[in-house]
């Protein structure tokens, strides 16, 4: 299974973690992605994500179908949040089950790590005297 | 030819829209850059940005026509 | 923060994650076991686990405090089950945030991958036509 | 000397019991092991077993006294 969504509701980790629970499955590795209180030592105000949709959800479908041709795994899930949010609040949350832990891990962390290269997802980050695009200038 | 391109992220603030309309000289995904780049030049300070074509990343000097969906991609910051 | 916990009840996964969030943390890593359905292509039917207890819980900190020394983690939590399993029961959750998810993710892999060394918990293999305490024999 | 042990996993299989007394001959791990050996020969048969004393790891020739708390650890296997 590979379910990928974008939403902008708040992400229910627990309910995510339920979808790729299976009785084949011995080892799930879950990353969550928190909005922190701080950037490059300057205070945050609060984050606001904005997706090119359609086709970001087609490149979240490419990591997870990637994934599964690179690591022995069987459920990989990608949730997606959009809006703004605060402190603590969840952006994202990548779940992958597999039978053996090794490559519940190693899926889980290749497909955060490609998702903020390739993803059509952008930050802005919202301090008290000013806002950036993360990562838009050298 | 005139295109519709939509932007995203600081492509939308330069652009001051969400969706624009531009004339371009060559029909392909430099003919577009060069155009935006002359009439957006803020777009040149950018680190770096791709054009999208009906969903997927375009490479260099790839056609398009002006039925494809085409979207500037800023440098992406999900996660 | 450093948790460690043995239980006999089941585990409580969103509890886990949350217990570790904090507003200076950007990416939590969560480990989840589950109890499979098969090992070695042999159908299992329950799992028993059982803990010496005191140093289980002894040695399951010395990890938390081995991998804070490591990287730059800011709360681990491990919490273990015992008793009697079944399929798809969860005997143990890993939860580590961090500021950056690099650490986070290290950090988890090495508790779970240390604690299958070093913590004196035992499990038994119950299946159709026998049970086998596992790794106990060459 | 007369210790006590505690067993678990297997280990409480082979002594049919989770805690037993045994006398042995030298107060160290070593000592220990041997007396276990000779009364409890299915040990040997494990991949391997380890003597925890207060809670702790211990080494070879770690000594030991009737006030210690001294446990058999088998491979472990949790997770």
């Amino acid at each position: 299974m590979i379910e990928v969504k974008i939403s902008d509701k708040t992400l229910d980790t627990q309910a995510c973690i339920d979808k790729v629970l299976s009785p084949s499955c011995g080892g799930i590795d879950v990353f969550i992605g928190t909005v922190r209180n701080a950037t490059k030592g300057k205070q945050v105000v609060r984050l606001e994500f904005e997706a090119y949709e359609r086709m970001a959800l087609k490149e979240m479908q490419k990591l997870g179908e990637q994934a599964k041709k690179k690591w022995p795994i069987e459920n990989v899930l990608i949730h997606h949040r959009v809006g703004v949010l605060g402190i603590g609040d969840i952006p994202v949350v990548i779940a992958v089950a597999a039978a053996h832990r090794d490559a519940a891990f190693d899926a889980c962390r290749y497909i955060i790590d490609t998702l903020k290269e390739t993803v059509p997802i952008w930050k802005k980050e919202i301090f008290e005297d000013g806002e950036v695009w993360v990562a838009a200038h050298p | 030819m005139q295109v519709k391109v939509l932007a995203f992220g600081i492509a939308k603030e330069i652009f001051g829209s969400s969706s624009i309309s531009i004339d371009i000289e060559s029909n392909d995904t430099d003919g577009l850059k060069n155009a935006l780049e002359v009439k957006y030049p803020k777009l040149k300070e950018l680190s770096s940005y791709m054009v999208a074509v009906n969903d997927e990343y375009a490479n260099d000097k790839t056609p398009i026509t002006q039925q494809d969906e085409i979207a500037i991609i800023p440098p992406v910051s999900g996660g």
